[in-house]
């Protein structure tokens, strides 16, 4: 298994980013590949609860958030400075089972990976 | 003549609304579409300057189906939502429409 | 009124796209005058008739198509940003020996004069930017 | 005649909007409407002299800017504070004939205008 | 090494597409593997077979074939990011009932799984975003 | 195992530079393409971090044919232009790489 980290940087709804990352997710825990998932900067907004993109046509990406787990990826981090600055709580993310990150806790997980994938 | 502007990136990420508001008169309204909602929260970087805006008489508004779209976001008071006829009404009542993105 | 808009999203990509075709419907709606909508930039994609989104997504280009064609809407695909992007009619598929034209029948390719003459001619001027 | 404003706030090189800006002006002004061009923000870019695009294999914007006057675009204007934030002088922008704008200036030629094309 | 290079952006949008093609050529120069090159998002333009750009400009897309060709390189354009954006092979073209494909034949649509299994036997993975 | 960063916007414009700086650690490599030539130069809003971040160690690179596309920019002391082949020599030195975009 190669270790892998996608890093999903991107605003849920702006453009299709945000999506593709979370496809590629999926992808690599079928293809049953050790990844995780960090939400940092615009990204941490992906996990912000009563998400209804309906009104915008758009399709509700928590489903596919949600289904994370079910899928094998087990290990999904927020880095917790891009949540404060948006004066974002941890009660109103959609996930429960995230691990908040300091930047240094962020440093040692981005130099521990293999690979990386930049969304 | 008054201006529209309509802004549709987040200020945390993008400048747009911060150049935005350096040109905005008293006379102008300011619309927060797409992305450009996460611009009217409490948090955001251009808090301070949208609340003075506010004050100086400045119409504030955010589309409403782009802030739904987007979750529980706490949208700053002063702020109006509207929707797509508001969005086409706002145009029609000022001259030009200048889009920040 | 009568507006022209100016398109620079690409659907599926940009929610530019989508905020325009709203914009469109709400004031037709209101009973105002649509010009011309004029796609540029990444906007060209618009025009593609070869667009496949899953079953169970909303059909961006064709709800463009519909709204266009219900309201027999001037639909204008700038043709110099068009040819760059692959987007193509059959006279340009014919002038640059392409195998095949993707251009919705809906959308015509012509020049940025179309964008100047709607404008000059409209009330309003709006531009939907990626 | 109308009364056309184009707003360029681009970068030269980093996507197609700095160029497809100054086609729009170069239509519109074959068209004989009444067209202005503010640069602004990293559109200011576009005017620093010494660009060498063919090294990423892109034309050079500069020369459809000289051409400004020739098509009969007489107003070009540059937001100055763009300008200072940016650290660029005006001995430094390959076009001569631009007018420099304070916020106040520029907000009079904005609400001075029928249309705005965004770019 | 072992290089899979990700391409995010567009050819004439995005100086992405240009800044991937002059890395996998470097790459390629200094005898280096690319073991797969995915496009995605915007990227999948790249893969387009009727971008016509004038005459005078760079002709990114041929140059991407090029690349492919001289080199067999494994050029994958992500089916799902393709399909919404009209990017078709002949196949896709059959199933969804479209007027033509667009797909030039240096590229190979196929799924995110080609992604995957290539980072995981590369040494590296770069992405370029748009 | 140490991690090369690539920045491809202008830091005028666009956060991405910054919170690289953010992640950057002084083993770390960054480099500066496209648009993020721009984040090097005397004026960037990201100066002072830059500065900082060479002082520490952290090699900082801005891709030459960039910098040259885009005209007299005044690239900031301790920034090494390089070319395409050194990028990807940077790529097979450094474990991951990370585009901030």
């Amino acid at each position: 298994m190669t270790s892998m980290l996608c890093i999903s940087r991107h605003t849920p709804s702006g453009n299709a980013l945000a999506r593709e990352a979370l496809d590629t997710v999926l992808a690599a825990a079928a293809y049953e590949q050790d990844i995780k998932l960090l939400f940092m900067d615009d990204g941490v907004w992906q996990l912000l609860k009563g998400q209804q993109p309906s009104h915008i046509n758009q399709k509700d990406i928590t489903k596919n958030l949600s289904a994370l787990p079910i899928f094998g990826v087990e290990e999904v981090y927020v880095h917790e400075p891009s949540l404060q600055s948006r004066g974002i709580s941890r009660d109103s993310l959609s996930l429960n089972n995230v691990q908040l990150l300091t930047n240094e806790q962020t440093q040692a997980l981005i130099a521990s990976q293999q690979h990386i994938l930049s969304f | 003549m008054s201006t529209l502007h309509t802004v549709n990136k987040s200020p945390f990420t993008d400048n747009c609304l911060h150049s935005c508001l350096l040109l905005c008169t008293n006379e102008d309204a300011l619309l927060l579409i797409e992305d450009g909602v996460y611009g009217g929260t409490s948090q955001s970087p251009c808090a301070e300057d949208i609340r003075a805006k506010i004050q100086l008489g400045v119409s504030v508004y955010a589309l409403k189906q782009d802030t739904l779209a987007r979750g529980e976001l706490q949208v700053l008071e002063g702020i109006t939502l509207i929707d797509d006829k508001d969005f086409v009404r706002l145009s029609c009542e000022h001259q030009c429409i200048q889009s920040w993105y | 009124m009568i507006f022209t808009v100016v398109v620079l999203g690409a659907p599926y990509s940009s929610a530019a796209n989508s905020t325009a075709l709203r914009f469109c419907r709400a004031a037709l709606e209101q009973g105002h005058t649509l010009k011309r909508i004029f796609f540029y930039g990444d906007g060209v994609h618009t025009g593609s008739s070869l667009s496949a989104p899953p079953q169970d997504e909303y059909k961006l280009t064709e709800q463009w198509q519909s709204l266009i064609r219900e309201n027999q809407l001037d639909a204008i695909v700038c043709i110099a940003a068009a040819l760059r992007r692959g987007v193509l009619d059959a006279d340009e598929q014919q002038r640059y020996q392409k195998s095949a034209a993707n251009l919705s029948q809906d959308f015509t390719l012509s020049g940025l004069g179309q964008l100047i003459e709607a404008s000059a001619t409209s009330d309003r001027t709006i531009t939907f930017g990626a």
